[in-house]
C-alpha cells in the first residue's frame, strides 16, 4: 500500500533491452521464478501453522479428554514428524493435490475456485472504481498541481487511505443500507438470486457472469446493488493511492523535456496532459499497481468481513484461527500465485505502453 | 523593423529556497532573417533561460521584466511574448519561433512514434487533415536526411541513433515553417563526427528552408563554424556582441579574451604538449601498464548473451608517459580504464599493471583482493564527474585523506590532516576548503580536490576518465593545465582518457584512438593526430570544428572540394 | 428446483411458505460421522433422525425412529424400530441401516466426528429389519439412551454412505439420504442452504408447518442484525451480541425471545499451579484450597450478568445448569454473604485461617476467540473485583483457542476459563464431565468419595434415588471448589413478529427445532 | 586571484544538506498548509501518546472508580465525556490511552523493521551474488503477500506461541515489523546497489578501502536518506495494519493496552444500535492520525524531491509569467 515508495520492486528482468525471441524465454523465466516464491511461502506457513496448535485441540479442546485427542490426533496423522508431513504434502502437492480442508472437509481445490471466484469479483469491482476514480482524478490533480482542485483531491485520496476500509464499510451502510435503504446491507446478492444462481448448471461463482448468463435482468440488477458498496469501499481505498500516484507520476512526467518540447511546439495544454504527459506517466503507474493487488486482497479481508462477501480473505482469516493447514498453504500458495501472475501481466502491460520495453 | 526578434532589456529572476535569484540582467539582442546569432559564455550565464523566455517557456518561479517581441513587423506584426494571453502564446510558438534541444533523446517523448510526434505540432495549430500531415512529416523527415522516412516515421525515438534523433527534433521545428530557429547546445550530446553532421544541417536550416538561427553553445568551434554574430553573456548580462569574424580577431571585453585563449586549440603547435620526445625518460624501464589481447565483456542479463566492450586491445604505458585514450561514445574507454584500475574484470587477454597481472575469466574477488593489496594505493583515478565521487557526507578534508587513513595506519590524525594540506597546496586548494562539503566547492575545485585524492598515495600510475568533461572550457584549461604540472612535478604515468581530440592533443605523449572496443590507430600524439593513417582517425579530426572560423571556413571548403559538392 | 423461493426483485423477498434463518455458526460436514458442532448440528437435526430424541421442552428422552427400548440385560439395549421407515431417498430404513451407522461411527472414528460419544458401545447387531440390539461395554448404563439421541446416533443410508470413510457434502446432499423432517434441496456451504419439508418422516416432531426453509450463513453478527431488521430475513438463531439483542429487543416488528441455555462459564484451578498448588515452591492444599474458596467468596455473579452480558446470562452456584434435573445451588450458601453475593471480609476471614499472606497473587488466562468477544470484558471484570478485595493481585493473560486448549493442559495457566455445553441434557454430563477421574478438565483434582458418587448416579436406574445422588456430588464438590461456576449462558431467538412457534419464553431444555415455524 | 574568479561555487549544488526545516520558508501555499497541517496532526498525537497518563481521566482498562463501576454503554456525561463503552471502559481515556499504543507499535514495529531491513538490505545489495539473490527472492515473496495478512500469521505464531512471555504490545509490534522488513530491504538495497556503481563508492574501491568500511562509511550512510519518508509512509499503514489485526480479532486485549482497532470492533454493534459514541472517537482517532502522518510524509516527499517541490511565485519582476500555471517544472 506504500504508494509512495515508488521504487518498483521485484525489477528482476524489468525493461529488458534485448530483442529479437526473447519474449517466449522471458514467459519461461518469470514462469519458472513463480514456482520458488511459492515455494517459499508454503514452506514457511507450513513450519509456521503446525508450530502453533492443531486444528484438533481447537475444535476440541473444552469437549474431550488428553488421551481422546491424542487419538484423533493419531489418527488424523498430526504426531507424525513434521519433515515427514512435510514432505508429503510437498509430494502432494507436485501432483497438483491441494489436499482437504482439515475442519470442514472439503477439497482445498474446491475452496480456492468458490473463494477466489467471490474474490476475483470483489476485486474487479474495486479495480473498476479504482480506475474510474483515481485516473481521471489523479490527471485533474495534476494539471491543477497546487490549487484548490489539487489540494481537495489530494485530500480526498489521503482520506480514503486513511479511513480503515471496516469503518468507511460500516458508514457507507449506516447511510445507503439503514438509513436510505437504497442498498442492501451486505452479501453478494438477495437470496432468491443466489438460489437460482446456484442452480445453473456448470455456475462460474463470479454471480454477476452467472447472472448475465442467466439471461435474467433482474438478477443482473440485484447482483450490482449488492456490489456497489463493497466495491466503492475497497474501491476507494485504492483510488487514493492510484490518485496520488498518478499525480505525482504526471507531475513528474509534465516536466519532462519533451512536454517542453511538444509546448514549445504549442500543443495546449489540456492535449499536453491527456496525451503527450499520461501515457508515460503511466508506465510507472501500471507497476506499481501490480503491487497493490497484494494490498488488494489485504483490503479485501476487512471488506469481505464487513459485508459477509464471502472470499478468500475472509476464509483464510478463518481457517488461520481454527488451524487448517491445508486450506491456509492452500489460499497462500493461490495469493502468491495470483500476486505472481499480476506482476507478469503488470510488465505485459507496461511493455505494451513503453515501446521501449521488448524482452 | 526587419528583426525576426527583439530582446530588450530583458531581467529575469527566479525565486529559490535562498530568496530571489536574478538569472538575466537586462539583456538585449536582436536576431534578423537568415541570420545565425550564437549566444556564448560560461555556464550559468543565462543562455538557455534567455531562450526560454523566447517561447515563453519560463517556469512560474521566473518573474521578467523587459520586452521580448517575436515578429518581423513585416508579414508578422510584432508581438510581446512576455505579456501576450496564453492562447495567443501558443499560436506564437512553433510558428514565429521553434526549438530544439540539448538532449535529443530526452526532447521526445518515448512512447510516441516520430510521426505522431511531428503531426502533434501541425495539429496544435490546425494544419492540414490526419493524412496530410503524415505526408508532411515524411516529407520533413525526409528533408532532414533521414534514410527511409516512410518507415521511420513510424519508429519510436529508442529506434533511432542520438545523431537522427536529433534531426528529427529539427525537422519537428522546421515543419511549422518557422523562421527563427532557437538551438540551445544541440550537439553537446553528440559525438563529433554526429555533430559534424548536425552542424551541417542547421546549416541547411538557413540555405535551404531560410531559416535564422539563435545558437546557444559552449564549444567555440561550433560558433566559428556557423555563426554569422556572437552575442557573449556573463552572469546575465551580454558582455560583447559582434561579428564572428571580428570577435575572433578582435575581443574587446577581457571576458571574451580569456574564453577565447581557454579553448584548446587543435592542431595549434602554441598549445599541444611541449615536452621531450615520448618514451624518452621511460625507456627501456618496464611498462607501468601492459595489455595484450585485451577483452572485456559484460553478461547478458538473464543469461543472455554478453556484450563485448572491449575486443582484443593492446597497448603499454610506459613510467611516467601519459597514454591518452580517444573514441566515440561507447567504443570502451572507460571500460578499459576500469578495468586497468581493477573495478571491471577482464575476460580474456592478459593485463598487467604495476608488473602484476590481472587474472582472467571470473576474477571478481581475487581482483578485489588484488586491489587492496600489493597495488594499494598505486593507482589513482580521477572521475569524469567531480560532483558524484565524493561521498557527500563527507568533508573534502576527510576524502582526500581517506587513502591515507585506509592504508597508512601508522600516521596519525594530525598527521593525516598535515599530509591532506599539502596535498590541497598541492593542486592549489585553500587549505580551508578542506572543511568544506563537496557541494560547496565548484566544479573546478572539486576536480582539484579529486587530483588531490588521487595523488594522496604518490601512485605510479594514474588514470583520469574524461576528468575535465564536466567542466566549462575556461575551467577545464585550469584543470589540464593543473593536471600536466603535476604530472611533469611527479612524473607518474597517465592514462588519460577522453573524447576530446583537442585535449588529448594538450597532455598526452601518445595516443591510442579505439573504435568499437577495438583500438584502431597508436602512436605519439603528433603522428596520430598530424599524419592520421586510420580512416577512422581521419574522419574524427576533420569533424573537429576549429575555433577559428578563418581556419574553419578554410578547412571546410576544403572538405566540401575533397567531397566533390560545392562549398556554401 | 427451487419453486417457492423465485425472486421478486425485492430484497426481504420470503414469501409465507417459506422462512430464513440466520446464523453465525459455519458447518463442519454434513456426514454424521464427520461432524460435531453446533453449527452442523442445526442442519443434522432437521434432515437426520435419530432412534431417540429429546420432546421439545424437556430433558427426558422418547422413542423417534424407534418404537421401544428396553434394556434386555445388563449390557445390552433392545431398540424396536418403526415400521415402514423411508429415507427420502425411497430407500428403506431397516436395523441394518442402524447397525451400519453405528458401526461406521466407530471404524471411522473421524478427528471430527463424534465417535467418543459412543465410548461405552462394544457392538451392534441387527438380528430382524425392526430390531437392534447394542452391546455395552460397562454395566447398568443409564445414560446410553441419552447417547442415542446424541449426534453420533443420527442413522445413515447404508446405500449412500461408505463404510470407512467420509462422504463430501455435495454427495450427501445429491444421494438425498435424509430421515428427517426436513431434506436439503440445495447446498451452498457455509452461504446459504435451502430445505423442503421431508415427506418421508414420520417422527416425533411431526410434519413441519412450513415447506421451505433457508438457512444463510452470515460471518459478522451486525449483519445478521441489520438483515433482520431490515426484514431480508425472518428469524436468527445464534449468536447476535448482547447489544444487538437490546437493541431489537426495542424495535417493533421483532420479537426476541430469550432463556436460560444449557452452555455454563466457569473458572478452572490447576491444583498443580494455582497458588501453594502441588507443584508449585510452597506447596500447601491447606493454604490452596482457602484461595480457592477466598476467590469463591469474592466473585459478583450477579454484576457479570448484568454489565457484561446484559442479563441475558444468569448466576450460577453449581456445574449443573438451571433447569437439569438434579442441579443444586451448592455454593451459594456456602460462600460469599451466602445469599450469591461476594464477601470480602469472608474472603479475608478464610485466608488469615489459613495463614495465607495477602495479597495473592493470581496469574488469570482467559481466551479472546472461543467463547465470545465479551470474554475479556468479563475477565476484566472479575479481576477488578477481585482486586477490590485487596486480596488478590491479579495478573489477567489471554491466549487465542489454538493454543490455549494445548497450553491448558500442559498445567501453564494457574487459574483458568473454561466453558461447557452438554450433549445430552442430563446432570450427568456436567459432572462426569469435570470431576470424573481422568476428565476433559484435566486439573489435577481427583478425590475418591466424588467419583463413588458419580459412578453410582450413572448406573443408578431408580430416578428420585439418581437425582439425590447428584445432589450430593455438588454439594461435596462445591465444598472444595476444584471449578468455579460463574454464569449459565442464554438461548435467544429473534423473529420478525409475523413467524409463530417459538415459545416466548425459552427455557434449557428448549431445542430450537424448524417443524414448529410458521409464518403468517 | 583568476583561478579563485573562474571556480565560483557552483550555483546549483547537486546535494542539499540543508535540513528540511531551512526549506520550509520557502515553501508556499498549499503545500505549507499540508506540512502545517500534517505537523499539527502527528503533533498532536505523539503529544497524546506522550501525555495519555496525564491527559486520560482514567487507566484504559479502568471499570470503575471510587468502587463504583462506570457502568456499560452509558451516555456521554460529565464524569465521561465520551460515555462509555459496552465493557464499561471510559471512551475517552481508552482513546487518549490508544494513541500510546499506536505510537509504541509504531516505534517498536519501525526500530524492528529498520534494522533488520536495513542491514539485510546493504548487504545483499552491496554485496551482491547469489545471496542477494536468495534475499531479493525471500523478500519478493513476502512482499508480494497482503501485509495484513502476512502480520495476522506472526500475530499469531508470535503470541500463540508465546504469550505468557511477550506481551500484546510487543507480538503486535512484531507482527507488523515482519511485514515491514521487506519494504525496508528494498529500499536500502535499491540505494546500496545504487550507490555501488556511484562514482565515490568506486573511488573508495579504487583506493583499497575495506568492503566493511566502504559499507558504512559511504555506502551506510548515503542510503539512509529517504528512510526518513518512509517511516511517515509505514507509521500510518503500521497504525492501519494494527487496527486491522485488531477489527480482525487478532490484536491486543482491552486489558493489556487501549487499541483503537479492537474498540472499533467491539462498537460494531453499537454502531448499528445507535449508540455512536463509542465507535467515532477512535474511528476518527485512526483517520486524523493516519491523515497527520500520511500529509507528513508526502509534504517531506515534496521537500525532498526538486522535482515535486514548488515555491511561490517570484515576486521581484513585473509581469507574471504567462501561461501560467500547470505545466511547468
Ligand atoms: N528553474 C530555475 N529556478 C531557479 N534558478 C534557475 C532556474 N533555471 C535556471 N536557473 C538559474 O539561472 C541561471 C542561468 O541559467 P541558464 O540555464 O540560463 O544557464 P546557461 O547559460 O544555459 O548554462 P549552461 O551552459 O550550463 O546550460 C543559473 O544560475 C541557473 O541556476
Ligand atoms: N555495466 C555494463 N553492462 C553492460 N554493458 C556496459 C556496461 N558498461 C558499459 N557497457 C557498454 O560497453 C560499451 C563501452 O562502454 P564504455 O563506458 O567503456 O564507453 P566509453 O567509451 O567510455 O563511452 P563514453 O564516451 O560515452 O563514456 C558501451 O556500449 C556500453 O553500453
Ligand atoms: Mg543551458
Ligand atoms: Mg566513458
Amino acid at each position: 500500500m506504500s504508494a509512495l515508495i515508488q521504487e518498483a520492486p521485484g525489477a528482476v528482468g524489468r525493461s529488458g533491452g534485448a530483442t529479437g525471441n526473447g519474449l517466449l524465454r522471458y514467459l519461461v523465466i518469470r514462469f519458472l521464478l513463480m514456482i520458488p516464491t511459492v515455494l517459499v511461502l508454503v514452506s514457511v506457513v507450513f513450519f509456521l501453522m503446525h508450530a502453533t496448535g492443531d486444528p484438533i485441540t481447537t475444535a476440541f479442546g473444552d469437549r474431550l479428554t488428553p488421551s481422546q485427542l491424542h487419538a484423533k490426533l493419531h489418527q488424523a496423522g498430526y504426531d507424525r514428524p513434521l519433515l515427514t508431513q512435510y514432505l508429503e504434502y510437498l509430494r502432494a502437492l507436485a501432483g497438483g493435490d491441494f489436499g482437504r480442508t482439515a475442519t470442514d472437509n472439503q477439497a482445498v481445490s474446491q475452496v480456492l475456485r468458490t473463494y477466489g471466484a467471490a474474490t476475483v469479483e470483489l476485486a474487479g469491482y474495486a479495480m473498476i472504481v479504482a480506475l474510474a476514480v483515481g485516473v481521471p482524478l489523479g490527471m485533474v490533480a495534476a494539471a491543477y498541481r497546487d490549487r484548490a482542485p489539487d489540494a481537495a483531491l489530494r485530500l480526498f485520496a489521503i482520506l480514503n487511505y486513511a479511513t480503515p476500509v471496516f469503518f468507511l464499510g460500516l458508514l457507507l451502510k449506516l447511510v445507503f443500507a439503514v438509513r436510505l435503504g437504497w442498498l442492501p446491507v451486505s452479501g453478494r446478492s438477495s437470496i432468491g438470486v443466489q438460489l437460482e444462481l446456484g442452480n445453473q448448471t456448470s455456475s462460474t461463482g463470479v454471480y454477476l457472469i452467472d447472472a448475465i448468463r442467466s439471461g435474467d435482468g433482474s438478477a443482473v440488477a440485484d447482483v450490482l446493488r449488492h456490489a456497489v458498496l463493497p466495491g466503492i469501499t475497497l474501491g476507494l481505498l485504492v483510488a487514493g493511492v492510484l490518485l496520488r500516484l498518478v499525480r505525482t507520476n504526471l507531475i513528474g512526467t509534465l516536466s519532462a523535456d519533451y512536454i517542453e518540447a511538444a509546448r514549445s511546439r504549442g500543443v495546449g495544454r489540456f492535449r499536453l496532459v491527456t496525451r503527450h504527459a499520461t501515457r508515460p506517466a503511466l508506465i510507472p503507474v501500471v507497476t506499481v499497481l501490480g503491487l497493490q493487488v497484494a494490498g488488494l486482497l489485504g483490503g479485501a479481508v476487512l471488506t469481505e468481513t464487513t459485508f459477509e462477501w464471502k472470499g478468500l480473505g475472509y476464509e483464510l482469516a478463518h481457517y488461520l484461527t481454527v488451524r487448517d493447514y491445508a486450506a491456509v498453504q492452500g489460499i497462500v500458495a493461490l495469493f502468491a500465485v495470483v500476486v505472481a501472475l499480476t506482476n507478469f501481466l503488470v510488465d505485459i502491460a507496461a511493455a505494451l505502453i513503453d515501446p521501449r520495453v521488448r524482452y | 523593423m526587419t528583426d525576426l526578434l527583439r530582446i530588450e532589456d530583458l531581467h529575469i529572476s527566479f525565486s529559490t529556497d535562498a530568496g530571489p535569484a536574478p538569472a538575466v540582467q537586462g539583456v538585449s539582442l536582436s536576431v534578423e532573417p537568415g541570420e545565425v546569432l550564437a549566444l556564448v559564455g560560461e555556464s550559468g550565464s543565462g543562455k538557455t533561460v534567455t531562450a526560454k523566455s523566447v517561447l515563453g517557456l519560463l517556469p512560474p518561479t521566473a518573474a521578467t521584466s523587459g520586452r521580448v517581441l517575436l515578429g518581423d513587423g513585416e508579414t508578422d506584426p510584432a508581438e510581446d511574448v512576455l505579456t501576450a494571453p496564453a492562447g495567443r502564446l501558443r499560436a506564437l510558438r512553433g510558428t514565429r519561433a521553434a526549438m530544439v534541444f540539448q538532449e535529443p533523446s530526452t526532447a521526445l517523448n518515448p512512447v510516441f512514434t516520430i510521426g505522431w510526434q511531428l503531426a502533434e505540432g501541425l495539429r496544435a495549430h490546425g494544419r492540414g487533415t490526419r493524412a496530410e500531415r503524415r505526408a508532411l512529416a515524411v516529407e520533413m523527415l525526409d528533408r532532414v536526411g533521414i534514410p527511409e522516412p516512410e518507415r521511420r516515421v513510424d519508429h519510436y525515438p529508442h529506434q533511432l541513433s542520438g545523431g537522427q534523433k536529433q534531426r528529427a527534433v529539427i525537422a519537428m521545428a522546421l515543419a511549422l515553417g518557422t523562421r527563427l530557429i532557437i538551438a540551445d547546445e544541440p550537439t553537446t550530446a553528440l559525438d563529433v563526427t554526429v555533430q559534424a553532421e548536425i552542424l551541417e544541417l542547421l546549416h541547411r536550416c538557413r540555405t535551404d528552408f531560410g531559416a535564422a538561427v539563435l545558437l546557444i553553445t559552449h564549444n567555440m568551434g561550433v560558433v566559428a563554424d556557423l555563426a554569422d554574430r556572437v552575442a557573449v553573456m556573463r552572469q546575465g548580462r551580454i558582455v560583447e556582441n559582434a561579428p564572428v569574424r571580428r570577435l575572433f580577431a578582435a575581443p574587446t571585453h577581457p571576458y571574451t579574451r580569456e574564453l577565447l585563449s581557454a579553448v584548446p586549440d587543435f592542431g595549434n603547435p602554441a598549445t599541444a604538449r611541449a615536452r621531450p620526445a615520448p618514451g624518452a625518460d621511460g625507456a627501456g624501464q618496464a611498462p607501468v601498464v601492459e595489455a595484450t589481447g585485451l577483452v572485456v565483456e559484460y553478461p547478458g542479463r538473464l543469461g543472455g548473451s554478453s556484450f563485448r566492450a572491449v575486443d582484443g586491445v593492446g597497448f603499454e604505458i610506459r613510467p611516467g608517459e601519459v597514454l591518452g585514450l580517444v573514441g566515440e561514445s561507447g567504443s570502451g574507454k572507460t571500460t578499459i580504464g576500469r578495468a586497468v584500475a581493477g573495478l571491471t574484470g577482464v575476460s580474456a587477454g592478459l593485463l598487467t599493471v604495476l608488473g602484476e597481472p590481472l587474472g582472467t575469466g571470473r576474477g571478481r574477488r581475487r581482483l578485489r583482493r588484488a586491489t587492496a593489496g600489493s597495488r594499494a594505493g598505486q593507482i589513482g583515478f580521477v572521475f569524469q564527474d567531480p560532483a558524484t565521487s565524493f561521498n557527500p557526507l563527507l568533508t573534502i578534508a576527510e576524502s582526500v585523506g581517506e587513502p591515507l587513513t585506509v592504508h597508512r595506519r601508522d600516521l596519525e590524525a594530525r598527521a593525516v590532516r598535515a599530509e591532506v594540506e599539502s596535498l590541497l597546496d598541492s593542486v592549489r586548494l585553500p587549505r580551508g576548503h578542506g572543511a568544506r562539503y563537496p557541494h560547496e566547492l565548484s566544479g573546478g575545485e572539486r576536480q582539484r580536490a579529486g587530483l588531490a585524492r588521487a595523488l594522496a598515495l604518490r601512485p605510479a600510475l594514474v588514470i583520469a576518465d574524461e576528468p575535465t568533461s564536466a567542466l566549462d572550457v575556461s575551467v577545464q584549461a585550469r584543470v589540464l593545465e593543473l593536471f600536466a604540472e603535476l604530472q611533469r612535478e611527479r612524473s607518474f604515468a597517465a592514462l588519460f582518457i577522453s573524447h576530446d581530440l583537442a585535449v588529448i592533443e594538450q597532455v598526452a605523449d601518445r595516443v591510442a584512438v579505439l573504435h568499437r572496443g577495438r583500438i584502431v590507430e597508436s602512436g605519439t600524439t603528433a603522428e596520430v593526430l598530424g599524419s592520421p593513417r586510420a580512416d577512422y582517425t581521419r574522419r574524427l579530426i576533420s569533424s573537429l570544428p576549429l575555433p577559428d572560423p578563418e581556419r574553419q571556413a578554410r578547412r571546410k571548403n576544403l572538405t566540401a572540394l575533397d567531397r566533390g559538392s560545392p562549398g556554401p | 428446483a427451487c419453486t417457492s423461493a423465485k425472486n421478486d426483485g425485492t430484497p426481504a423477498g420470503t414469501s409465507a411458505a417459506s422462512l430464513t434463518i440466520g446464523t453465525t455458526d459455519q458447518v463442519t460436514s454434513l456426514d454424521p460421522a464427520g461432524s460435531w458442532d453446533a453449527g452442523s448440528g442445526t442442519i443434522e437435526s432437521e434432515v437426520y433422525a435419530t432412534l431417540l430424541s429429546a420432546k421439545n421442552g424437556s430433558s427426558e428422552v422418547a422413542p423417534d425412529l424407534a418404537s421401544a427400548i428396553e434394556l434386555t440385560g445388563p449390557k445390552e439395549y433392545t431398540v424396536t424400530l418403526k415400521a415402514g421407515l423411508k429415507f427420502a431417498n425411497g430407500h428403506d430404513l431397516t436395523s441394518s441401516d442402524v447397525k451400519f451407522s453405528f458401526d461406521r461411527q466407530l471404524r471411522i472414528a473421524d478427528k471430527n466426528g463424534p465417535a467418543s460419544l459412543l465410548y461405552n458401545l462394544a457392538s451392534t447387531a441387527a438380528p430382524d429389519p425392526t430390531t437392534v440390539v447394542f452391546t455395552l461395554k460397562s454395566a447398568n448404563d443409564t445414560l446410553f439412551p441419552q447417547v442415542l439421541s446424541t449426534n453420533a446416533g443420527y442413522i445413515a443410508d447404508e446405500q449412500v454412505f461408505p463404510a470407512d470413510k467420509i462422504l463430501d457434502d455435495t454427495a450427501v446432499v445429491a444421494a438425498k439420504p435424509w430421515n428427517g423432517p426436513y431434506a436439503v434441496d440445495s447446498y451452498d456451504k457455509n452461504s446459504l442452504v435451502s430445505f423442503t419439508a421431508n415427506s418421508a418422516y414420520r417422527g416425533l416432531l411431526g410434519t413441519p408447518k412450513t415447506a421451505h426453509v433457508q438457512l444463510k450463513y452470515y460471518t459478522d453478527a451486525s449483519n445478521l442484525k441489520l438483515d433482520v431488521q431490515q426484514g431480508a430475513i425472518d428469524a436468527v438463531y445464534r449468536t447476535l451480541t448482547v447489544t444487538d439483542l437490546q437493541d431489537l429487543s426495542t424495535k417493533s416488528g421483532i420479537v426476541v425471545h430469550t432463556g436460560s441455555g444449557n452452555g455454563i462459564r466457569f473458572i478452572v484451578f490447576n491444583f498443580k499451579t494455582q497458588p501453594y498448588g502441588s507443584a508449585t515452591k510452597q506447596a500447601d492444599p491447606a493454604k490452596a484450597l482457602a484461595v480457592r474458596q477466598a476467590v469463591a467468596d469474592s466473585v459478583d455473579r450477579a454484576q457479570l450478568a448484568s454489565q457484561v452480558y446484559k442479563n441475558t446470562f444468569q448466576p450460577l452456584y453449581t456445574s449443573v445448569p438451571d433447569g437439569i434435573t438434579g442441579a443444586t445451588p451448592s455454593l451459594k450458601a456456602l460462600y460469599g454473604d451466602q445469599h450469591g453475593g461476594p464477601d470480602k471480609a469472608a474472603a479475608a476471614k478464610v485466608l488469615s485461617a489459613a495463614g495465607v499472606s495477602t495479597p495473592v497473587t493470581l496469574s488469570l488466562q482467559y481466551n479472546t476467540d472461543h467463547y465470545g468477544s465479551s470474554s475479556a470484558d468479563e475477565y476484566a471484570l472479575i479481576k477488578t473485583q477481585l482486586e477490590a478485595t485487596g486480596l488478590f493481585k491479579v495478573k489477567l493473560q489471554s491466549t487465542e483457542w489454538a493454543q490455549y486448549g494445548t497450553d491448558r493442559v500442559a498445567d501453564l495457566y494457574p487459574l483458568y476459563q473454561l466453558g461447557w455445553y452438554a450433549d445430552y441434557l442430563d446432570a450427568d454430563d456436567y459432572l462426569a464431565s469435570f470431576y470424573a477421574a481422568n476428565s476433559w478438565v484435566n486439573n489435577g483434582y481427583a478425590d475418591p468419595a466424588v467419583l463413588a458418587l458419580i459412578k453410582k448416579e450413572e448406573t443408578d436406574t431408580d430416578p428420585a434415588d439418581r437425582t439425590a445422588v447428584i445432589e450430593q456430588v455438588q454439594n461435596k464438590v462445591a465444598a472444595t471448589v476444584p471449578l468455579l461456576p460463574l454464569l449459565q449462558g442464554s438461548t435467544a431467538i429473534v423473529t420478525r413478529s409475523s413467524v409463530s412457534g417459538v415459545p416466548a419464553e425459552l427455557d434449557s431444555a428448549y431445542q430450537f427445532r424448524w417443524a414448529e415455524l410458521a409464518k403468517k | 586571484m583568476a583561478d579563485d574568479l573562474l571556480d565560483r561555487p557552483a550555483a546549483a549544488p547537486r546535494r542539499h544538506r540543508s535540513p528540511l526545516p531551512g526549506r520550509l520558508r520557502g515553501v508556499a501555499g498549499l503545500q505549507r498548509a499540508m506540512l502545517l497541517t500534517g505537523t499539527v496532526l502527528t503533533g498532536i498525537f505523539v503529544l497524546a501518546a506522550l501525555s495519555a497518563p496525564l491527559l486520560a481521566p482514567y487507566g484504559y482498562a479502568q471499570l470503575q472508580s471510587g468502587g463504583r463501576l462506570f457502568g456499560s454503554q452509558q451516555h456521554p456525561s460529565g464524569a465521561h465525556p465520551l460515555g462509555t463503552t459496552i465493557a464499561g471502559y471510559d471512551v475517552l481515556s481508552r482513546t487518549l490511552w490508544g494513541s500510546r499504543t499506536a505510537l509504541e507499535i509504531i516505534v517498536g514495529a519501525l526500530v524492528l523493521s529498520v534494522f533488520a531491513g536495513v542491514l539485510l538490505g546493504l548487504v545483499s545489495g552491496y554485496l551482491g551474488g547469489w545471496l542477494d539473490r536468495l534475499l531479493v527472492g525471500a523478500a519478493d515473496a513476502m512482499y508480494a503477500f497482503p501485509s495484513l495478512l502476512l502480520a495476522i500469521i506472526m500475530s499469531i505464531v508470535i503470541s500463540g506461541g508465546q504469550s505468557s512471555l511477550v506481551g500484546g504490545l510487543s507480538s503486535a509490534a512484531c507482527s507488523v515489523a515482519v511485514a515491514f522488513v521487506p519494504q525496508y530491504f528494498r529500499v536500502v538495497r535499491a540505494e546500496a546497489t545504487r550507490l555501488k556503481s556511484e562514482a565515490f563508492v568506486e573511488a573508495a574501491r579504487v583506493i583499497g578501502t575495506g568492503t566493511w568500511r566502504i559499507m558504512t562509511r559511504h555506502v551506510l550512510r548515503n542510503s539512509l536518506r529517504t528512510l526518513p519518508l518512509i517511516f511517515t509512509i509505514n507509521a500510518s499503514e503500521a497504525i492501519l495494519t494494527l487496527a486491522g489485526l485488531g477489527f480482525l480479532g487478532f490484536g491486543i486485549e482491552p486489558n493489556s493496552a487501549a487499541e483503537w482497532g479492537y474498540d472499533l470492533n467491539r462498537s460494531v454493534a453499537d454502531v448499528t444500535s445507535g449508540i455512536w459514541w463509542t465507535a467515532l472517537p477512535p474511528g476518527l482517532a485512526i483517520v486524523l492520525t493516519v491523515l497527520g502522518t500520511t500529509l507528513l510524509g508526502e509534504s517531506l516527499t515534496d521537500l525532498a524531491n526538486p522535482r515535486l517541490r514548488r515555491r511561490g511565485p517570484a515576486r521581484a519582476g513585473a509581469a507574471p509569467t504567462p501561461d501560467g500555471g500547470a505545466v511547468h517544472d
